[in-house]
């Protein structure tokens, strides 16, 4: 049961990033190597915004406004001054753009935060108890509510709403798109916007079942693990992928060796890279035309 | 062409800065001594608070005059946990600002190289929280430490334990680190020697989700559980224990573990009971006169972090630091300052359970160490047992 | 000798590019390929030049079949190929996208290279002065010392076929060389084509558009429809096929 | 020889030349006289950021072989310095080799790695094969953490390397060894200007530009990539392994992927697909946060702001990154290049005829 559970959060976590990764790697070829700063910034910003004016009692109200602000202002504002500029140039410059992005927002964790330790302590009394004395907590139940709810309001998202159509016809192809009348920079604004709300909503939950600091944000890397595992252009493989790389990370630990945990996403994929370097649910790229 | 200028502004104005920097050192009338700590890096909770007692100690010095008359001045550096930048730090502050002696350090990782290269320019070097075997007997030169060992403290705790419950069975965590697997290493030598039984968990350093580990402690059904690492990770540890089902007693092996650490621990984890607390130095809540004086300085000069252990640390190198400095005189210098270090004894008063104290050959000096409880009610820290002596010896 | 191409087919997935392609080049022949757009010629040109692998079929050379050789060793064998778009080496000069062409010709390795002194020094030299020839050629002095990335479109093909031939091919395939370039410079093409045609002896195979210039200038069309050949002959003969007129000049 | 002007060249000798104009050759004769003269009026404080930076440049130019001039990615930089770390480690302390068998041992293990940790880049490219190196980043650092660790109960701290002697010369202090690194910098980077204009560098570059065309004109990838990766493997490994004896101490909490990304941080700002790029980036990047601390001692009561000067140090590298990239793509060798054709055109304005520089 207890099993379960841990894979079942973990799961969550991962794939909360992992969908933030591709969608905008669909929106616009770029892998985010920031996703686990964000993340983790994200969750500093919660807890400070709770704490804002509640002297010591965290608010959860303020918090979530200051976590939609944040996504708001962050994905546009990376968006805009930065991915924006790199269209056109080669592959490597945006991905080393978001490299950058990382280091800025983690110096960040230790200028403003003074990289201290912090732990999110909304709903974290034990709500449920399981056989065997393990309990989980409101916030536990609440984050797998809340994965199941983004990835239907993603679902939702993009296949009943304008907008969703638009970003769809945009990922496939935004020359077209732009010339049917799509406004791409929306469009692909809110692709930003959205993975930094998943990349948030990923450092909650994190920063209530763990603790944030600057170690934590390699969960960027397992989420980008995730990503690359179900294939970079798949929502559905963002899932799925996120639950091998939990499954796997929580039966090393338990059968194997735990110091070996670490290394494990990695292993993971090379191991899947070298079968299906597309992963399990993307598309093959087509060959660069000469 | 706005970007060119931006850039031309940039390259200059770093070129400036680097160039300004390298001036030669200026001519000082005060003890000028170094600190090198990890402020910003993965430990920086717990090496900023012990950085903050040694300042605060320093400005309460500073404020009755001084060494007879003379001020000290305390040059400071961040290594981030990094071993180059710790270096780096070592060797600006030895030849640019010329300091006697080097205090305070982070981990074993950013100890190991500066020790090493201030013992060849000659640079008294005396830490706060060690894992490194260079200070104890036979010491390397140059090197001290007054704070906590990893194998001394695997050792303290082995012992302490038996307060708890005597004869169970143990399991010892730790993260992938060689300092923790020393530890570790010492603890089980003294519950087997107690007719315990033992066990061990050990996970990646760069772990921050703790439920899996915390469920394998769990699973090999432990009557006391020991976490041999920092903040961080007892932050992570406890509530995941808690979560998977353990109620039982958990020791805190205080390597800059704060209070408030365990308070927001004790609180994630939903109860404060059966949390148990070893530490080098007197806790923060301990009502004695020597730490209601470093209480008292924390009011009046303020501290960024709540007032804990760590500050009492930091403190007590501190009055190490000024004893030192009195006895080297005016003007002191490196070899006369290491001089006096190699046999200093130094009375702590209640900040720990005894004096610090150097003899040749040894730069360590017997430690005393105490089992604390974390009471639930009050939210405070109570002595569980006396002072335990542990002589410093050859551990290598 | 010459090309031999026989039965050709590619297929990606569901899609039949190339259905039984077969024709041949002999050494000096100016064979033009021509067919509307997606009549497979591109693919052509890939499947002969190694970067696709046809489904079935032959590709020989000169008697030896390239049907399954590697990209690298098929410029080996004597395939030279400029590209639909150029494909220069856009933060190389001419200069050095001509020595790129002389790779082949080359033998320094890694280790000679880093010294720079004797053999290694001689070579570059030497082949230095074959690029001056190509230049020479192509009259591409002024251009020598720029960015290829920097090249009007127009140039940038010229050093395409130039660094191509520079590879000292006895095949030469064109992709659409003449696409893209102002009338000026494709007459100055025609004259280089005619010079290449007649002072080396390769075999070419030229993809193109523009049927007025294949008909002045190719000893031979093949003509391409849907994979497929529908017309292989000179030039006046095969003008005159209705079902040329009808694919080619019917989709116009 | 008959010269009409400073852009006239009157051989191919001459054109392939790499200083091309008279001033550039003094200019590079005075800097090697201040480089020789630099010890004797500087402390060694200075001396030992210097040797930093030389250091740096053998790895940055590694990775600009790589990176710049070939074109594939490579976020396992770091790894390759362990590498060189850990043979150094391994062959000094248990095998007891000198000095002078031990870095073109640390070489050689260095290209071998560098061959293993290339053979992905066959098959992948562009952000796939970014993340395998990430990978085979992480397998390396597993291997030498658990090495470390059962290496002796108190390497915690790092093993010991004893200072370097080259028979009766022992390497140590700061202005030794700074001669020393210079001295080997300056080879170093003659070979990989040799190599940029020569054969394998110009494969290079077609790889990096466009690997179809490339392969059409009969370079073969696999073998040019994977010599990159060697190359790349192989400097990485001799800078890793000299580091271990200048700082003799080698613990594996160094080889960070911060650290790897830093030096790809040396050759975006020094500027892709240049060799002065990489040593002007490996300078910049190294001196940086020595250059930021000194900023910081001008304000006031600078012992408090701890924590903030080294936050700052670490995100002015990504600010770097990203102003660099976004900004100046071509780097500070782009920069030193119009700042030289200025004062060579000076006072007209035209460009010069020839637009390259590696």
């Amino acid at each position: 049961m207890e099993f379960v559970a841990t894979v079942v959060i973990l799961t969550c976590t991962y794939a909360l990033l992992a969908a933030g990764i591709v969608i905008l790697y669909k929106a616009g070829r770029v892998v985010n190597f920031a996703h686990g700063e964000i993340a983790i910034v994200g969750g500093y910003v919660f807890y400070s915004s709770g704490m804002m004016f509640s002297g010591g009692e965290m608010s959860p109200w303020l918090a979530v406004l200051g976590a939609i602000v944040f996504s708001v202002i962050m994905g546009a504002f990376i968006y805009a001054t930065m991915m924006r500029r790199v269209v056109g140039e080669p592959f490597y410059v945006a991905i080393l753009v978001t490299v950058g992005i990382a280091i800025v927002l983690k110096s960040a964790i230790i200028v403003i935060w003074r990289a201290q330790h912090l732990t999110i302590d909304v709903g974290i009394a034990p709500a449920i108890r399981l056989a065997g004395g393990a309990t989980l907590s409101y916030m536990d139940v609440a984050s797998v509510a809340l994965t199941i709810a983004f990835f239907i309001a993603l679902y939702l998202f993009f296949t009943f709403t304008r907008l969703g159509v638009q970003f769809r016809g945009t990922a496939e192809n935004p020359l077209l798109a732009s010339q049917r009348g799509v406004n791409v920079n929306l469009v692909l604004s809110l692709a930003w916007i959205i993975a930094v709300l998943a990349a948030t909503l990923s450092g909650v939950l994190y920063g209530g079942r763990a603790f944030l600091s600057t170690e934590s944000v390699t969960i960027g890397l397992a989420g980008l693990t995730a990503a690359l595992v179900g294939g970079l252009d798949s929502l559905r493989g963002a899932v799925i992928g996120a639950f091998v790389v939990a499954l796997a990370q929580y039966l090393t630990v338990r059968l194997i060796d735990p110091v070996l945990s670490e290394a494990l996403p990695f292993l993971i994929l090379l191991v899947v890279m070298s079968i299906r370097p597309w992963g399990l649910f993307g598309t093959v790229e087509e060959l660069d035309r000469v | 062409m706005q970007k060119k200028f931006v850039f031309r502004g940039l390259a200059a104005a770093t070129i400036a800065a680097c160039l300004a920097g390298f001036s030669p050192a200026q001519a000082q009338d005060a003890y000028k001594i170094g600190y090198i700590t990890d402020l910003s890096g993965p430990l920086a909770s717990s090496y900023t608070p012990t950085w903050e007692g040694f300042e605060l100690y320093i400005k309460a010095l500073n404020d009755r005059g001084g060494i007879g008359g003379k001020k000290v001045d305390v040059v400071l550096d961040d290594d981030g946990l990094k071993a180059d930048r710790a270096v780096a730090a070592a060797k600006k502050q030895t030849e640019r600002d010329n300091v006697l002696g080097i205090f305070g350090l982070s981990l074993s990782s950013t100890q190991g190289p500066v020790y090493a290269e201030m013992r060849k320019i000659g640079v008294p070097v005396i830490t706060t929280f060690s894992g490194i075997l260079d200070a104890l007997p036979p010491a390397q030169p140059f090197s001290y430490s007054t704070g906590v060992v990893f194998e001394v403290a695997g050792d303290a705790i082995g012992e302490l334990i038996q307060n708890i419950k005597k004869g169970g069975k143990v399991v010892g965590m730790t993260i992938d680190s060689v300092g923790g697997r020393a530890a570790l290493a010492h603890n089980k030598k003294l519950v087997l020697a107690a007719g315990g039984q033992w066990d061990e968990v050990i996970f990646p350093v760069a772990t921050s989700d703790f439920t899996p580990f915390a469920q394998a402690a769990n699973e090999k059904k432990p009557d006391i559980v020991v976490g041999h690492y920092g903040s961080g990770q007892n932050l992570g540890v406890i509530p995941a224990l808690r979560r998977s089902g353990y109620t039982g007693p958990y020791v805190v092996a205080s390597y800059g573990v704060t209070e408030d650490t365990i308070r927001a621990a004790a609180q994630r984890a939903g109860s404060g009971d059966n949390i148990f607390y070893v530490s080098r130095y007197s806790s923060a809540f301990d009502k004695n006169p020597s730490v209601a004086e470093v209480a008292a300085a924390q009011k009046k000069y303020g501290t960024s972090k709540p007032f804990s252990s760590m500050h009492v640390t930091g403190w007590a190198l501190g009055k190490f630091a000024e004893e030192a400095l009195k006895k080297c005189g005016w003007p002191c210098t490196r070899d006369k300052l290491d001089k006096i270090v190699q046999t200093l004894k130094v009375d702590m008063g209640g900040l720990t359970g005894g004096p610090i104290e150097m003899v040749a050959g040894d730069g360590y000096g017997p430690t005393y160490w105490r089992l604390y409880a974390w009471n639930a009610k009050s939210n405070e820290m109570e002595p569980k047992s006396g002072w335990v002596k542990r002589e410093a010896k050859g551990y290598k | 000798m010459g090309l031999e191409i026989e039965n050709l087919k590619l297929q990606f997935g569901g899609i039949v590019a190339l259905n039984g392609v077969s024709f041949k080049a002999d050494d000096g022949e100016l064979v033009a390929i021509v067919g509307p757009n997606g009549a497979g010629k591109t693919a052509l040109l890939n499947c002969i030049n190694g970067v696709y692998r046809p489904t079935a079929g032959h590709i020989r050379l000169d008697g030896r079949d390239l049907t399954t050789v590697p990209v690298d060793k098929i410029a080996l064998a004597g395939v030279g190929r400029a590209f639909q778009h150029g494909e220069m080496f856009p933060h190389m000069t001419v200069t050095e996208n001509l020595m790129v062409g002389r790779h082949l010709r080359m033998k320094s390795g890694i280790f000679a290279s880093a010294l720079y002194f004797g053999r290694a020094r001689r070579e570059e030299m030497e082949e230095r002065k074959t690029i001056e020839r190509i230049i020479d050629f192509f009259e591409l002095y002024r251009y020598r010392d720029t960015l290829t990335g920097d090249l009007p479109y127009g140039v940038q093909k010229m050093v395409g076929v130039a660094r191509a031939l520079a590879l000292e091919p006895k095949l030469l395939l064109l992709d659409e060389p003449s696409t893209g370039l102002m009338r000026e410079e494709k007459e100055n093409f025609a004259r280089y084509l005619l010079r290449i045609r007649h002072e080396m002896k390769v075999a070419i195979i030229w993809v193109e558009h523009d049927m007025q210039m294949v008909t002045d200038l190719a000893d031979r069309i093949v003509v391409l429809n849907y994979g497929e050949v529908i017309a292989d002959g000179v030039p006046d003969v095969v003008r005159r096929i209705p079902k040329v007129i009808e694919a080619y000049l019917g989709a116009d | 020889m008959a010269r009409a002007g400073t852009n006239l060249r009157t051989s191919y000798l001459e054109s392939n030349e790499v200083l091309r104009r008279p001033y550039q050759k003094v200019l590079v004769g005075l800097i090697l006289v201040a480089a020789v003269l630099l010890p004797g009026g500087s402390s060694d404080y200075f001396l030992h950021l210097i040797n930093l930076c030389l250091l740096a440049c053998i790895g940055a130019l590694g990775l600009m072989m790589l990176t710049g001039f070939c074109g594939q990615i490579s976020l396992g930089h770091a790894a390759f310095l362990a590498i060189g770390a850990f043979t150094t480690v391994i062959l000094t302390v248990h095998l007891k080799l000198p000095f002078i068998v031990v870095v073109p041992a640390a070489a050689v293990t260095g290209a071998m790695i560098g061959f293993l940790v290339g053979l992905p880049s066959l098959r992948f490219r562009g952000v796939y094969l970014a993340i395998s190196t990430l990978a085979m980043h992480y397998a390396i650092i597993f291997v030498a953490t658990t090495y470390q660790a059962k290496f002796s109960a108190s390497a915690s701290a790092g093993i010991t390397i004893p200072d370097p002697t080259i028979g009766p010369l022992k390497i140590s202090g700061a202005p030794t060894w700074y001669y020393f690194l210079l001295v080997l910098l300056t080879f170093i980077t003659i070979g990989c200007v040799n190599l940029v204009r020569t054969r394998p560098g110009r494969a290079w570059m077609a790889i990096r530009d466009r690997d179809i065309a490339a392969e059409a004109l009969g370079i073969n990838l696999t073998r040019y990539k994977l010599l990159a990766f060697m190359l790349s493997a192989t400097l990485a490994s001799v800078s890793g392994s000299l580091m271990a004896y200048y700082s003799n101490v080698v613990t594996v909490e160094a080889y960070t992927l911060d650290l790897a990304v830093i030096y790809v941080a040396m050759i975006i700002v020094g500027g892709m697909g240049s060799i002065l790029g990489g040593l002007m980036g490996a300078f910049f990047i190294t001196l940086l946060p020595y250059g930021i601390e000194h900023l910081f001692e001008f304000l006031p009561r600078a012992w408090r702001f701890g924590s903030t000067v080294f936050g700052v140090q670490v995100g002015a590298v990504g600010v770097c990154i990203i102003l660099f990239l976004l900004l100046e793509p071509k780097g500070l060798a782009e920069i030193w290049r119009r700042t030289e054709t200025y004062f060579d055109r000076w006072p007209f304005r035209y460009r010069p005829l020839d637009t390259t520089r590696r």
